[in-house]
């Protein structure tokens, strides 16, 4: 069972409290009538799938109720860093994984 | 029956004889016995019969890695397991042992036939053979594999026992309390840590109860150990746990622990949980697991009375048992010179010490003569004679490769030692990577991927001296690391025990080694032989050995077998070890009781049951139930004789014809509110919502990104910045999330907030023509009446006194009313309006009776009519689309080429031509009866029921370009061959103009 | 909703009975508005809580507080946020009967709550409160003494979690 | 290399074993192959094995970064069944099962394929239709399915409890007698020596680390840590990696890598006749021949390469099958493992061409790829040898998610694979 930090309640908790809600930065488009079939196919669909340090989103579902994006190493599962929706993805570039 | 316990020895309570059963026998033993050791006290060796060959079988170890010693184990209804380890079973008052996988005895089983057609069972067997004919796998070869396969019978009744968990939080978890691991418990606990010690067995101190002439600290070793768990008991900040397995290693230190409560008691607290799940959160891990000694494979080394030198050392000094009196010590390690002197000190005529090794420390050599015990150095072992019990066991010396002329030594038992390998299964779970030390001949851990420390014999380490040091050392790392200090503590050791070996292949042998069944893999059969075997077979990893030969494989996962296993791969191979590689360990560390992941979810707790307010009032009046998500709703109320069709027939007559009541409290309720509803509204669901006037209500629509239909209800206008939503019962949460995860990471400029009122509301619909002249009385602070308040609107009044939401609103086609107030009112209202419409025929009706009021209006239940491949047109509910919108959730997929592409599946109604015909839901619809499998089906039937108030049967129906197909006859194929004729129309069966609603 | 009391010396569960309860989601810049409203400065910190009297406030999320007072004074409360609403935008909904509250007291308390839990408990101070799960569902936590807890529970799942409460009560009564 | 046969099998008992070869060569890479696959699972070498048998493509590697048969394919449950909803899918798996039925004899390897029968358990009204909604479209299909009262599941299976108290009771069954399960080392195994027989080279321990691509866009062969091999067809078979492979030729992919667990108890003697299938409380069951009861979990609920999965999702699979089967509460778990599933967005796979010249990829299967092995490989080699579609594989193309065209199992039925 992973434990997450969650950058709303500043604080590493349970798994159970949380949701996994998919591959973070996939902005829903502005004007989805204006995209043609296969970008809104790239944005439903299309996933990055990386080995390796993912962004994702999470949602403190039994705790605070916030989504937020956190960094996890899809290799070890170890998380990396978490930060709040709507944040950018921070540069973690030589980081060692969180302990 | 000789006794082969020794006076003065071991620590079992002598004070304390308990009898048990094995095989029908009565055995005595005493408190603190295992199974293993007590029947080893009455002489019995003889435990088992291996898996494939049926081979005897004796105890081999004194721990949870015994392959051999598995028994079944009884203590009453409902109470019997299979395949218990003798060496970890505690005997107690009525025990009750049975001995598995032989048939008819134990001493005489016919399946050693297996034995004696070994040639023909070698590794890989299986896949080369059974082929012919090819029928007969399933009929005949399969069905007798599988009846020779398998080691004891599965439970055949309900266990009456429960199971507990429990959540632990600790600053360091010491896993084993061998010396490194109460040295690094007590210089963690010392330091102030928050410390959990535990081991799998019934006593702590590992080792040192095995090795009680040692002394630390200027004291005998058991002194000291007692001084130790003293001193541990007395910090507030230490736990310790016995009979306690860390059975699997998860993320992020989060490891899985077994304690076992009862299995060893004789009399049982009623009601006590046979074992707990702990599952620990710990900021730092020592694993002090020691080491697991290493058998020798040589011909006939399966033979009962074999067994490993640690484990007679064990018997002898912590059970006071003597597993032989006239032992052979077979060794390529010191450590087993010592297990001789231990036997030869307790009375035993030890017969030999037989190392495979020329040169052996003097010192040691200096101590078996002192003891008159004979030395064989630079031997081999070649055979063992005896069948139920080892009699004599071959030796002959080797010089430079060639092996000497044979000497027969007898003896009751044979000791052996191949060596030692670390204990670090638990480590491998973590993925922490194993690193081959050439000179160790073992694998050591390398990199971490946890917050773990190895201490002691995982480390490869020997000796007390060596794993006190390292234990505490650990301990004080661990303590540094959560930011503490600490230092390592020292200790004074005395006569310790240190030493060192080799490991090797199967022993050389004069006789032809194709003729040898040296064993690796004790429970699942795998000798030397068939190792090389499948190496030449192309097997050259061992993850293919290990599955080809099946070694490795058995209950204790390889724990005896893994390295001589990859000993001989490498070496058929011309290999080091480490090309060849290493299975890797996986949870649990030894077999877990399904009871104990289970723990509290089973019967009512499998999975939560939730009831509405009213819930209990129609249990009481015969209600039966369906669940719907994890809800349990009325279904229907069947009276005297009634079945589920009579009932409902008769809810949806009494409801059309006068009023019929019925609880929707599980409908899912959300409050939308905030400056921003109506734009965040627009967005989320494919209606318009901007003029909506505050006091209507309309039927909402939610679609995924995808286009298809998830969700729908009707959506009340409470004030301008506020929306009472309602959902499907089963897309409560599912839509609630949804909603948040657009406002909170698409649309976090919205001021809105949403929050779930599903349980703040008890919910009953009132529908029928008498539902208003039913309700008018119970009503305050609001104009029910037809003009003041037409269909499809809500207002805040009070009802019976009770503040209420108000809507009126149909799923009926009738007039009807649904009434929200607190849901602790829930049940007084519902009576209240249940005595009232007493006058009326008040009837109350469940969800089968809704399903078929709401099919003959043509309402579509999403989930049933749909199912996620359904857009709004399919389904013909375009008009739910607000046209001018230029986006809302799914907006875009509407327009994929095969969305608006011809002959998608379109919702019809259907009525078959012999009204009395009831279709089956699920059924397929084709256009030609007669066309050859497989057939074009070009829709199936969703919705089927019969309609009371039409007095024939309806349906509704996907069908591939459904709406141009008005009128058509379809043909739906039936199980038993036949055929119904059905016209496709509306779906709008009752009432299409909706006079109805309209009562004054 | 009477449920039995389940107890033993170590540890005792009761249903405790309603009191006014409301869910409020306003933004954190408008706090001291609804603090003069509720008369009581409401804490802008995650799981702190702040109490006075009958009345209680709970921060559960960062825009998001659970309030408690009595039942008598729910109508003033609605209305006094009612006039607020217009120059400061924020949503309070009453939850009185959404949850039902579950008080459970003594030495044993944690052990208790740990049978099904996953929160370290030690480290939630007195006063403060969480959303988190039992077992299955979905609870708000809140710690009034060192031994005294508080789990709100939705109504529906109330049975379920009350009967896990009474197995772990008998499990401990045992002592195994 | 020696047939297997009764004769082979009693003279070399009789010789002691000592002159089996072996079962196949460990290559080292050609320069130049016509065919190069990605993956040895069962998959990719079946692929390789009918593409040498059936179209006379023997100039095929299949490159494998561990050891064959070391991914899914040696960590799944082993369920066959063929009884899907839509008839692309039933097409595609009853393909499949008729050459399971053979393969044994085509392979001249004991693949033990066990027509036992798949049981899956309805538990509430909605179970019930869409079970019968499969029933129906099975049997216009010619596909065997058969619905069963509680009863007749409990004569099927006697370990089930069908009490109507239970908290799912079980309301009724489906049944696919025809289904069952098979050795799945045994299947890659099989594929790999028959295959090598044709000609096949099949290379190990060799990690393949991009495709490379001509200036006319066109394939030319793969990057690997063995050297650039070279190819005009590369057809990527590798399950839970396809993301990766695939990126390297510029395709992105529809996909998401999610642990699956699954766990044996220890053996006992024959109790389990066949396979039982819940998804509603999520509980997957057979027996092996070995005696141990094999249990399938579901995906955990976070992407993830590092096949290790958590406890929670564990401990409500076993919760499951002390629900639905209670006299396994005192039976002990033996083994746990994880596996790296490849899941697109409507669960149904990925088989055939794709937008790149000389690229094909087969992949998609999440948790159901073993039981289409056979049918998967026959028709992607089909697809290679001829650069077109198979009949069967056509409907599970890539272009499907741009036109909305989905196969959507999962969706139609809450059915897992």
């Amino acid at each position: 069972m992973l434990l997450i930090q969650c950058p709303y309640c500043d604080d590493a908790l349970p798994e159970l409290e949380f949701a996994y809600a998919g591959e973070a930065h996939i902005d829903r488009p502005q004007d989805p009538s204006a995209l043609s079939d296969e970008e809104w196919r790239d944005f439903l669909f299309i996933r990055s799938n990386v080995k390796g340090v993912h962004a994702e989103r999470w949602r403190h579902i039994n705790g605070c109720g916030r989504f937020f994006n956190a960094l996890r190493d899809t290799v070890s599962d170890r998380f990396v860093t978490s930060y709040k929706a709507g944040e950018p993805r921070p540069d973690t570039s030589g980081k060692e994984p969180a302990q | 029956m000789t006794d082969f316990r020794v006076e003065g020895r071991g620590r079992v309570n002598r004070a304390k004889p308990v009898s048990f059963t094995f095989d029908g026998e009565t055995y005595r033993g005493f408190e603190g016995d295992t199974v293993a050791s007590a029947l080893l006290a009455n002489g019995v060796h003889l435990m088992g019969r291996s898996f494939k060959y049926h081979r005897p079988r004796g105890v081999v170890t004194a721990g949870s890695d015994e392959p051999n010693a598995l028994v079944g184990t009884t203590r009453g209804k409902g109470r019997f397991e299979p395949n218990t380890r003798a060496t970890i079973q505690e005997i107690y008052p009525g025990l009750t042992t049975e001995s598995q996988n032989k048939w008819p005895s134990l001493k005489f089983d016919l399946g050693a036939i297996n034995d004696r057609l070994y040639m023909l069972f070698s590794a890989g067997f299986y896949y080369k053979t059974f082929m012919w004919p090819r029928s007969f796998w399933d009929s005949v070869y399969e069905p007798l594999i599988r009846k020779a396969a398998g080691l004891g019978k599965a439970p055949t009744e309900v266990d009456p026992d429960h199971y507990a968990s429990r959540y632990l939080h600790c600053d360091v978890l010491v896993i084993g309390s061998g010396p490194s691991g109460i040295a690094a418990a007590l210089t963690a606990g010392r330091a102030g840590s928050k410390v959990v010690l535990v081991d799998e067995t019934a006593e702590m101190g590992g080792t040192l109860l095995s090795e009680p002439s040692v002394s630390i600290d200027g004291r005998p070793a058991w002194d000291w150990l007692a001084g130790a768990m003293a001193e541990l008991d007395a910090m507030p900040n230490v736990r310790r746990m016995t009979r306690t397995t860390a059975t699997g290693y998860y993320h992020q230190n989060m490891i899985g622990m077994v304690q076992k409560l009862t299995d060893h008691m004789g009399d049982v607290p009623e009601g006590a949980p046979r074992e707990r799940m702990w599952r620990v959160r710990a900021k730092e891990v020592v694993l002090a697991q020691g080491a697991i000694e290493r058998p020798m494979v040589f011909d006939g080394n399966d033979c009962p009375g074999v067994m490993l030198a640690g484990a007679a050392q064990t018997f002898l000094n912590r059970f006071g048992v003597l597993v032989g009196k006239q032992p052979v010590v077979l060794t390529s390690h010191d450590s087993a010179w010592y297990s001789a002197f231990d036997m030869a000190d307790a009375g035993a005529k030890v017969v030999a010490i037989v190392d495979t090794r020329e040169s052996v420390p003097q010192a040691l050599q200096n101590d078996a003569r002192a003891r008159g015990i004979p030395i064989h150095l630079g031997h081999t072992a070649t055979a063992t004679k005896g069948r139920l019990r080892v009699a004599a066991l071959r030796i002959n010396p080797v010089h430079n490769g060639k092996v000497g002329a044979e000497k027969m030594l007898s003896c009751d038992a044979v000791l052996v030692c191949g060596g030692w390998t670390p204990s670090l299964h638990l480590f491998s779970h973590t993925k922490g990577s194993l690193d081959w030390d050439a000179e160790a001949k073992a694998y050591l851990p390398g990199h971490k991927t946890e917050d773990v420390h190895i201490a002691g014999a995982g480390r490869g380490l020997w000796g007390i001296a060596a794993a006190l040091e390292d234990g505490t050392k650990a301990g004080a790392d661990a303590v540094r690391s959560l930011g503490g200090s600490a230092g390592a503590a020292t200790f004074e050791v005395a006569d310790d025990r240190t030493g060192s070996g080799i490991t090797q292949k199967e022993l050389p042998t004069d006789r032809s080694p194709g003729k040898a069944k040296a064993f690796v893999d004790f429970q699942n059969d795998v000798t030397a032989k068939d190792i090389r075997l499948a190496v030449r077979e192309g097997m050259k990893s061992i993850e293919h050995v290990k599955r080809y030969t099946t070694n490795g494989m058995a209950t204790d996962q390889g724990k005896l077998s893994n390295m001589n296993g990859l000993t001989i791969a490498a070496d058929a191979l011309g290999k080091e070890a480490p090309q060849v590689g290493l299975t890797t360990f996986r949870p649990p560390y030894t077999p877990t009781t399904f009871g104990a992941f289970a723990g509290y979810h089973k019967g009512a707790h499998f999975e939560v049951t939730r009831k509405t307010p009213i819930d209990d009032w129609a249990e009481e009046n015969g209600a039966e139930y369906e669940p719907v998500a994890l809800w349990r709703r009325a279904w229907y109320f069947p009276q005297a004789g009634e079945d589920m069709h009579k009932a409902v027939a008769r809810e949806c007559k009494a409801t059309r014809e006068s009023v019929g009541i019925f609880d929707a409290s599980t409908l899912g309720k959300i409050e939308v509110s905030g400056p921003d509803a109506t734009e965040f509204m627009n967005r989320m669901y494919t209606n318009p919502w901007t003029k909506l006037g505050v006091g209507r209500a309309r039927y909402g629509l939610l679609l995924g990104e995808d286009g298809f239909i998830r969700d729908d209800g009707v959506i009340g206008r409470m004030r301008d910045d506020l929306f009472h939503v309602t959902t499907t019962t089963g897309g409560a949460a599912r839509v609630l999330n949804m909603m948040e995860d657009y406002l909170q990471t698409e649309w976090p400029d919205l001021r809105v907030w949403l929050t779930s009122t599903t349980e703040e509301w008890a919910t009953i619909a009132l529908n029928g023509p008498n539902a208003r002249k039913l309700l008018q009385p119970f009503v305050e602070g609001a104009d029910i009446s037809a003009d003041a308040m037409p269909h499809m609107s809500v207002v805040e009044c009070t009802v019976a006194g009770f503040p209420s939401r108000l809507f009126r609103i149909s799923f009926t086609g009738e007039l009807g009313f649904e009434i929200n107030v607190p849901a602790r009112h829930g049940r007084v209202l519902w009576e209240k309006l249940w005595d009232a419409g007493q006058q009326y025929d008040i009837c109350p009706y469940g969800t089968e009776t809704m399903h078929v009021l709401r099919a003959e209006k043509g309402f579509i239940i999403v989930g049933q009519d749909t199912d996620g491949t359904v857009t709004p047109e399919d389904a013909g509910i375009g008009w739910a689309i607000g046209k001018k919108k230029i986006d809302f959730v799914g907006k875009r997929s509407l327009d994929r080429p095969d969305i608006v592409a011809k002959g998608r599946k379109q919702l019809v109604g259907l009525l078959t031509d012999d009204p009395k015909t009831v279709l089956t839901e699920g059924a397929q619809i084709v256009a030609d009866p007669n066309q050859p499998k497989p057939m074009k089906m070009i829709g199936h039937v969703t919705s089927s029921y019969w309609s009371e108030v039409l007095g024939r049967s309806i349906a509704m129906a996907l069908v591939e370009g459904g709406f141009d197909r008005m009128d058509d006859r379809l043909h739906i194929p039936t199980e038993t061959g036949g055929t119904v004729t059905a016209k496709v129309t509306g779906t709008q069966f009752y009432d299409p103009a909706g006079e109805r609603l309209k009562v004054e | 909703m009477n449920a039995p009391v389940t107890s033993f010396d170590a540890v005792s569960v009761a249903v405790l009975p309603p009191v006014a309860r409301f869910n409020l989601r306003i933004a954190p810049a408008d706090l001291a508005v609804a603090s003069r409203i509720f008369g009581l400065t409401l804490p802008a910190k995650i799981g702190e809580g702040a109490r006075n009297g009958d009345r209680a406030a709970y921060c559960i999320g960062p825009d998001e507080w659970l309030l408690h007072a009595a039942e008598v004074d729910q109508s003033a409360i609605m209305s006094g946020f009612d006039t607020a609403r217009a120059e400061t935008p924020h949503s309070i909904t009453v939850l009185s009967d959404r949850e039902i509250i579950i008080g459970i007291t003594g030495p044993a308390a944690i052990d208790l709550l740990s049978t099904c839990c996953p929160l370290d408990l030690s480290r939630m101070a007195v006063g403060h409160a969480k959303r988190t799960v039992f077992d299955y569902a979905q609870v708000v936590l809140i710690r009034d003494g060192d031994d005294a807890f508080r789990l709100e529970v939705w109504r529906s799942f109330f049975p379920h979690v009350h009967g896990l409460l009474e197995i772990g009560v008998r499990e401990l009564a045992i002592g195994l | 290399m020696t047939h297997f046969s009764a004769m082979s099998l009693l003279k070399n008992a009789i010789s002691g074993h000592k002159n089996w070869p072996e079962q196949w060569p460990d290559k080292q890479p050609k320069d130049e192959y016509d065919v190069i696959i990605v993956g040895a699972g069962g998959h990719g070498l079946g692929a390789a094995y009918y593409l040498a048998k059936e179209h006379g493509i023997t100039n095929v590697a299949v490159i494998e970064k561990g050891w064959l048969g070391g991914g899914n394919t040696g960590r799944n449950t082993t369920i066959i069944r063929s009884n899907y909803l839509y008839d692309e899918s039933a097409r595609l798996f009853d393909h499949a099962l008729d050459l399971w039925e053979n393969l044994s004899t085509e392979l001249n390897y004991n693949v033990m394929y066990s027509k036992r029968g798949v049981m899956m358990l309805a538990h509430n009204v909605h179970d019930v239709q869409s079970f019968q909604r499969h029933i129906h479209a099975n049997r216009l299909n010619d596909v065997d399915n058969r619905w069963l009262t509680p009863k007749e599941a409990k004569a099927f299976c006697p370990p089930l409890n069908i009490s109507p108290d239970a908290r799912y009771p079980v309301m009724g069954a489906a049944l696919q007698q025809r289904a069952g399960t098979a050795r799945h080392d045994a299947v890659a195994w099989g594929y790999a020596r028959a295959a090598a027989k044709r000609g096949v080279d099949i290379i190990q321990n060799c990690p393949v680390i991009s495709i490379r691509r001509g200036a006319d866009g066109a394939v030319e062969g793969v990057e690997t840590g063995k050297g650039f091999i070279k190819a005009r067809k590369v057809a990527v078979s590798a399950a839970g990696h396809t993301s990766v492979v695939m990126d390297s030729a510029g395709v992105r992919m529809p996909l998401e890598s999610y642990p699956l667990q699954a766990l044996v108890s220890e053996p006992i003697k024959p109790v389990f006749p066949c396979v039982v299938m819940s998804n509603t409380v999520h509980a997957y069951i057979s027996q092996s021949d070995k005696g141990e009861l094999v249990i399938g979990s579901g995906t955990d609920q976070y992407t993830s390469y590092s096949q290790r999965g958590g406890l929670p999702l564990i401990e409500h699979t076993v919760a499951a099958i002390c629900e639905v089967f209670p006299i396994f509460n005192r039976m002990r778990m033996l083994r746990k493992w994880g596996g790296i599933v490849d899941v697109t967005p409507d669960r149904s796979a990925i088989l055939g061409k794709t937008p790149v010249r000389g690229l094909y990829v087969n992949c998609g299967w999440g948790t159901g790829g073993f039981k289409a092995t056979p049918g998967a490989a026959h028709t992607l080699a089909w697809t290679v040898a001829k650069d077109e579609p198979h009949p069967i594989n056509a409907p599970f193309t890539l272009e499907r998610f741009t036109t909305g065209r989905l196969i959507d199992e999962a969706a139609a039925a809450a059915v897992a694979h």
